[in-house]
């Protein structure tokens, strides 16, 4: 059993999407749970079930921090997130389970506004939330109120879009403006004023996936790209579909202040995550009409980059002058630079 | 890089601290450095929370300047190439 | 003007383009390319991530400098660190980078922090004072590094801690020189590189006179350059242009924020409370006289450096070339180790250790294949 | 809008099982989430999906302290727990997602000791663990580990057993000796040994839910008594069937030990929390033979009362010497008594 | 013997029906029903719980006492409790049944908690000194409540307190006594009881002697009594027979603990530090002179009652009928408020406060309907 | 009932703790309080952590043999009875 990739404890970057992430799922919950369906590692997996078509079902734990920021709450991303990850495989979320843990002393009038939050987004999803579970802790056995949300529902593209089936030629997109989300929480946290007007992207995404069920033979994947940014999504197509990846750098659309917050820290903004924003692979002639209809619900939204056959398994960044380098893979923990 | 960042003074409190922008990102940050006065409006660079440097506007503008001569010839160029 | 204009000015395409034919056509007049040390790693970082490199592959062959503050710091030093943290009652803070560069035994302050240890990243150094605050019963200990950009932002926090009484801040001081590490790279290099490109934020603080000092002393040209493409293509042009002309000069490409003297209020403010290590050990370069700085005698009182037991340094990897590449006599694919035993997640040399290291540009943006 | 039985924080109460949990569903997530499935109340969903039959869903967090605990530790309990809520409506379980929150620098071998029992578990049940998500917060942010699981599953019981459709003359059973699990973990966080054999009675129960198959029609109702005890399940019962329920109290089983910890404590057995007992509705003239299959699983198992016409809404405990009092509902957290 | 087989004897249900038959057979020579009140409210409880009244209704009305020292404790020192709970720096100790009762405005330690306040319970007063060394910085109060058997308890508390030095424990002390309470209760009660079951575990500690003081005085029999319902019936046996034959004596029924003179080693540690206070409010009884203790004047300086501000008692709800209910001339079903404004989650009275209070005991085990 | 419980000593240790069991529940209890010596094997009454009396084991006796007199002339009567 080789586990060198691993050390004695639990580091925050085994929780950040990264490289350290998908080592720890491998290494320990795939040798303990590993079968067919969890091996697909999409965003939701799929199986029948007393003799139904296909069925999608996916589960997130929301552990936020703050609570409430310009754009959502962590009601909100609690449905938004996990009904999104079923709409990347082209599921309409049906069924919702909720799961709170919550710190003895949480105000009810901010659990009430956090409840009111997603009873809104579900109604979005035209999705129901059917069972639940409250357990309260001695203060200080969580921080404030963790949400885990799991949801159920039908399938509805076929083939199911699928991130190991990219081919060179394919057309990539982002459905809007990219690192909202993270540029406003990490504000948050490190006291940083954003009366500027940054606000996180968090957003239900079956509404405009429903949209693009006319085009479900030419969308190759979609993905949203939550922890680790659209560099996790492109990293680990490229990575899975053992194809390049090619994006101009100048295409990928974002904000002034993400841009403005980016070089004050030192990060980029494909390493930045989202709530509502995906990224999709698209065969080339239909990737126009793709954007047009992603266009109507977001206008940032943009044809990125296109699959290479070159540099198989690694994502390069063109930029406008003609050169081109690797675009880095997200490592864990966002540290502010000073070098 | 000692990555620092050109931004604008917002505002100034009686602490010698300032508010300022970095493309529409605001927050505080210490004067405590500066070698000389500034005032909102102006233009400094940003280090790790401190103003290190005023940037003086009138070498950016020169700078912008040159560029724009680089720019205006390149067209000027290309339009007799293809006319 | 808006930073926005500013910006968009200093990346634009066409003028990248432009200056980098100019650099080509001016290059014809020479037979080898011009070997220019970029000694700062932000202009390392900005050169491999930019591929301006690429753009002038027949002109100019760039040698890769010291790097950046993280890079150069000697493994012994961030044991200091581990040890510090792991004091019960200690809360280490430090900025963001330091976080994730590991000691002798491949630990870093984030396993460190994982392990149990109260480790804090700041983005500012003056965010210690609240943490100070809110934590009277814990040491707090502030794990300085940087170049002399960064020095005048701790010395502004001492300031603040002394003139606040607080009594529960201490520092770990690992400010280090530029100007003697240049000296010190100059001397007794055959193949030493025949142009340098100063360190643009450096010499804010310091001012271009140092490097004028530079260039008089080993007959080199020299040009202080910001980070953007277009203020770095300018200033290799400068260069290229003193080489025809043999011109051993320092010139300021970076107008619009270094003077000749540089910060005299963040000067003094350093030199109030700090004076020169009689040496400092530089990774990758080796122990380096009067290229560091420590605590003036009366604040010692303040330097958690004097409670640490000794922890010797440790041997260069055998294999590891960062003394060549740091010498420019050889590029970071050339090392055996590159993208094998040595990564940024494990990095084996100096030039691997953050993202401005040689090693890690290369790894991070062109990987042995682009 | 009453909120009057709300206060303004949460208290640990509000997670313990009993009135003050049903006050905060009822008053918060009802008002946000009301729908016809999530009304049910039963200990799972149930609903189609994509053109099924009737599928199952539940979801619990489980934060239990110690994480380790004679027979059993979180992993177990978290497999157990949540597939046990499936079988309590007669679902086999089948699909499970799984949703950790852990802390920076727990442990990873007990990170892959705690994986190791829930796949012993999932194959216990026969079902798949096929989606998950792993969140790592700083030191702080939880205490060690915190499970969520959710599954769905196929509905065996034609009609599924619900716990409002109880009748006078029906007869009650318990699968097995109660309250062990509630005293063991009380014992490990009050530091009193128990080295004398107390055992948590966490199991998965799908096995002898499989083997009462035979009598799902004369099987009304289900449910596992975890938090609140069997106190909890027979004042749920008598409360939404609008029927009385009466216990004889020298028929309840309950192990010695667990006895002599109630005594010390001033707790009642049937408050104890249970995570592999529970309590059937079974129509008379089944009750036996539903009895004969539960002591092949547990000899304890043993019927305890009845369902009456009288003191509709009661729980009535009758002695061995013909005196009667009502049964405590569960009152939350539990405290130890000195009078 | 073993202790699982002591208690089937003492729960035998053929036992518990000979002697209900006895006590009835008996009954039949009085004319009224037997009075008799159960001072404690573990017998309260125990009573109802088992239905034993119900098994002899016609010959013993039972008449329920004042309940326990939870019930009797005034409002305003759970107020305290809370004032103490909120003090930033302190850490309030209780034992577990002390974390439900409502002070004046209907707050408990349990949502004090809940706000932030850091209330632990415990399960043996001794835990307190480990919390105390693992929180050196805070002040840990010992909530300290009881009858006489739980006062030896906090007095051994005390002791080890001083014995390891320990700087940072004090007491809140609301330590009652028994036998002044059955005194005021007697006097100028024109509906007295005709018998009293005294209680066993209080007397465990004080012994039976000074029930025979106050048989002595009122002229009234008095059982001393264990709480299985066989020890229960047994006493009452024994009261009825002392009442027909008009013998105001008092017995002790619950031999295998209590004997005549107590636990001197527990009376001693008590009076080491403890003495008698001049009044103590009871709830539901009012102040009774001399019914409460207080530290003596030397240990003073553990008490946390000095540091806190005067918090006036409360008035009594004008419909409660606890008054008349521990005077045996009511009961409580006969409250207008029982279950209704009053119950165990919002008592309004002191015998709806704990399980061992007359009405929380109806409303828990017998509703207005068995 | 200032609740007090049965429970048989373990052992002793030289702090004056004992172990003690309650129907197979053991824990350390405080034998501060103890007004005369006693031994493993000897039944206390167990009030929050401290052992506050011995329960004399005569006087139990005592009683389960009162009581087994009352069910034993219960059986004979009910003997009687039904033949
Ligand atoms: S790749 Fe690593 S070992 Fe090789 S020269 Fe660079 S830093 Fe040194
Ligand atoms: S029911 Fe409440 S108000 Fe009425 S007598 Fe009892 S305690 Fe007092
Ligand atoms: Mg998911
Ligand atoms: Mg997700
Ligand atoms: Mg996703
Ligand atoms: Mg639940
Ligand atoms: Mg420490
Ligand atoms: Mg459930
Ligand atoms: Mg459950
Ligand atoms: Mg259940
Ligand atoms: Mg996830
Ligand atoms: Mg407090």
């Amino acid at each position: 059993m080789n586990t060198s990739d691993l050390p004695e404890h639990i580091r925050l970057s085994h929780g950040g999407g990264g490289q350290e992430t998908q080592t720890l799922i491998r290494e320990v919950f795939y040798r303990s749970f590993g079968n067919d369906i969890l091996l697909q590692a999409e965003d939701s997996a799929l199986f029948h079930l007393n003799n139904s078509a296909h069925i999608a079902m996916t589960t997130d734990s929301y552990t936020v921090s703050p609570r409430f920021f310009p754009g959502g709450n962590i009601g909100k991303i609690a449905v938004c997130g996990t009904c999104n990850d079923l709409a990347m495989v082209g599921a309409k979320p049906c069924y919702l389970s909720c799961g709170f843990i919550i710190e003895e002393g949480f105000a009810i009038a901010e659990l009430r506004q956090i409840a009111t939050s997603m009873a809104s987004e579900l109604s979005t999803n035209g999705c129901q939330l059917v069972t639940g579970d409250t357990k309260v802790v001695p203060r200080g056995g969580v921080d404030g109120i963790y949400i885990n949300t799991t949801a159920v529902g039908e399938c509805c593209f076929t083939p199911p879009p699928s991130s190991s089936s990219l081919k060179p030629g394919q057309v990539l997109l982002v459905s809007g403006n990219i690192g909202s989300h993270g540029a406003v929480i990490f504000c948050h946290r490190e006291g940083i004023d954003v009366d500027s007007g940054m606000q996180s992207d968090c957003r239900s995404l079956w509404p405009v996936v429903h949209a693009l069920l006319p085009f479900q033979r030419e969308i190759v994947a979609m993905r949203d790209a939550t922890r680790g940014g659209i560099a996790a999504v492109l990293h680990e197509w490229a990575d899975q579909s053992e194809t390049g990846i090619q994006i101009e750098a100048s295409s990928v659309p974002v904000q002034n202040e993400v841009q403005g917050f980016c070089e004050m820290m030192g990060f980029e903004p494909w390493h930045l995550a989202n709530e509502g924003t995906f990224v999709l692979a698209v065969e080339a002639q239909a990737a126009q009409a793709v954007l047009d209809i992603l266009r109507k619900h977001r206008s940032s939204a943009a044809i990125i980059g296109q699959v290479i056959a070159e540099h198989p398994q690694r994502v390069i960044l063109q930029t406008p002058w003609g050169t081109r380098s690797f675009m880095e893979p997200p490592t864990g923990e966002l540290l502010p630079r000073i070098c | 890089m000692c990555l620092s960042i050109p931004s604008r003074i917002v505002s100034i409190d009686e602490l010698n601290n300032a508010c300022i922008d970095t493309m529409g990102v605001q927050r505080k940050i210490s004067l405590d450095l500066m070698p000389e006065p500034v005032q909102p409006g102006d233009y400094i660079l940003l280090h790790v929370g401190f103003a290190i440097a005023k940037i003086s506007e009138e070498e950016a503008l020169e700078s912008i300047k040159t560029y724009r001569e680089i720019l205006d010839s390149m067209e000027a160029a290309e339009q007799q190439e293809s006319p | 003007m808006s930073i926005q204009q500013l910006k968009e000015h200093l990346r634009h395409p066409s003028v990248i383009s432009s200056l980098a034919d100019d650099i080509n056509k001016l290059g014809r007049t020479i037979d080898q390319p011009l070997r220019i040390m970029e000694i700062c790693g932000g202009h390392t970082h900005a050169i491999v991530k930019n591929g301006l490199d690429t753009l002038v592959t027949q002109v100019v062959r760039f040698v890769h400098g010291p790097g950046c503050p993280v890079c150069v710091l000697p493994q012994s030093r961030i044991d200091q660190a581990l040890y510090l943290a792991r004091e019960n009652g200690t809360i280490l803070v430090c900025l963001g980078d330091m976080m994730r560069v590991p000691g002798s035994e491949g630990e870093t302050l984030q396993h460190c922090r994982a392990q149990g240890a109260d480790v804090r990243f700041v983005y500012s150094p003056l965010e210690t004072l609240d943490i100070a605050r809110k934590n009277p019963g814990s040491s707090v200990v502030f794990f300085a590094i940087g170049f002399e950009t960064t020095t005048p932002t701790t010395a502004a926090l001492v300031q603040h801690t002394i003139d606040a009484k607080i009594p529960n801040i201490k520092f770990h001081i690992n400010h280090v020189l530029v100007p003697p590490a240049i000296d010190a790279l100059l001397h007794g290099n055959r193949q030493r590189p025949d142009a340098f490109i100063a360190p643009g934020h450096v010499s804010v603080i310091t001012g271009w006179k140092p490097y004028e000092l530079l260039s008089q002393k080993h007959h080199v040209p020299i040009a202080v350059a910001g980070f953007e493409p277009i203020d770095i293509l300018e200033a290799i042009r400068e260069l290229l242009i003193c080489h025809i002309k043999k011109i051993d000069i320092t010139l300021n490409s970076y107008h619009r924020v270094v003077s000749y003297k540089g910060n005299h209020r963040a000067q003094e403010l350093v030199d109030r409370y700090f004076d020169i290590r009689s040496h400092f050990n530089w990774r990758g370069l080796g122990s380096i006289p009067a290229s560091a700085l420590q605590f003036r005698e009366e604040y010692s009182h303040l330097d958690a450096e004097t409670s640490i037991p000794h922890i010797p340094a440790q041997d260069t990897h055998p294999t590891c070339q960062c003394g060549a590449i740091l010498m420019g006599q050889s590029h970071p694919w050339e090392c055996p180790l590159f993208g094998n035993a040595c990564t940024p997640a494990h990095p084996v040399g100096s030039c691997m250790v953050s993202n401005e290291g040689a090693c890690a540009a290369y790894y991070r943006y062109r990987g042995v294949s682009l």
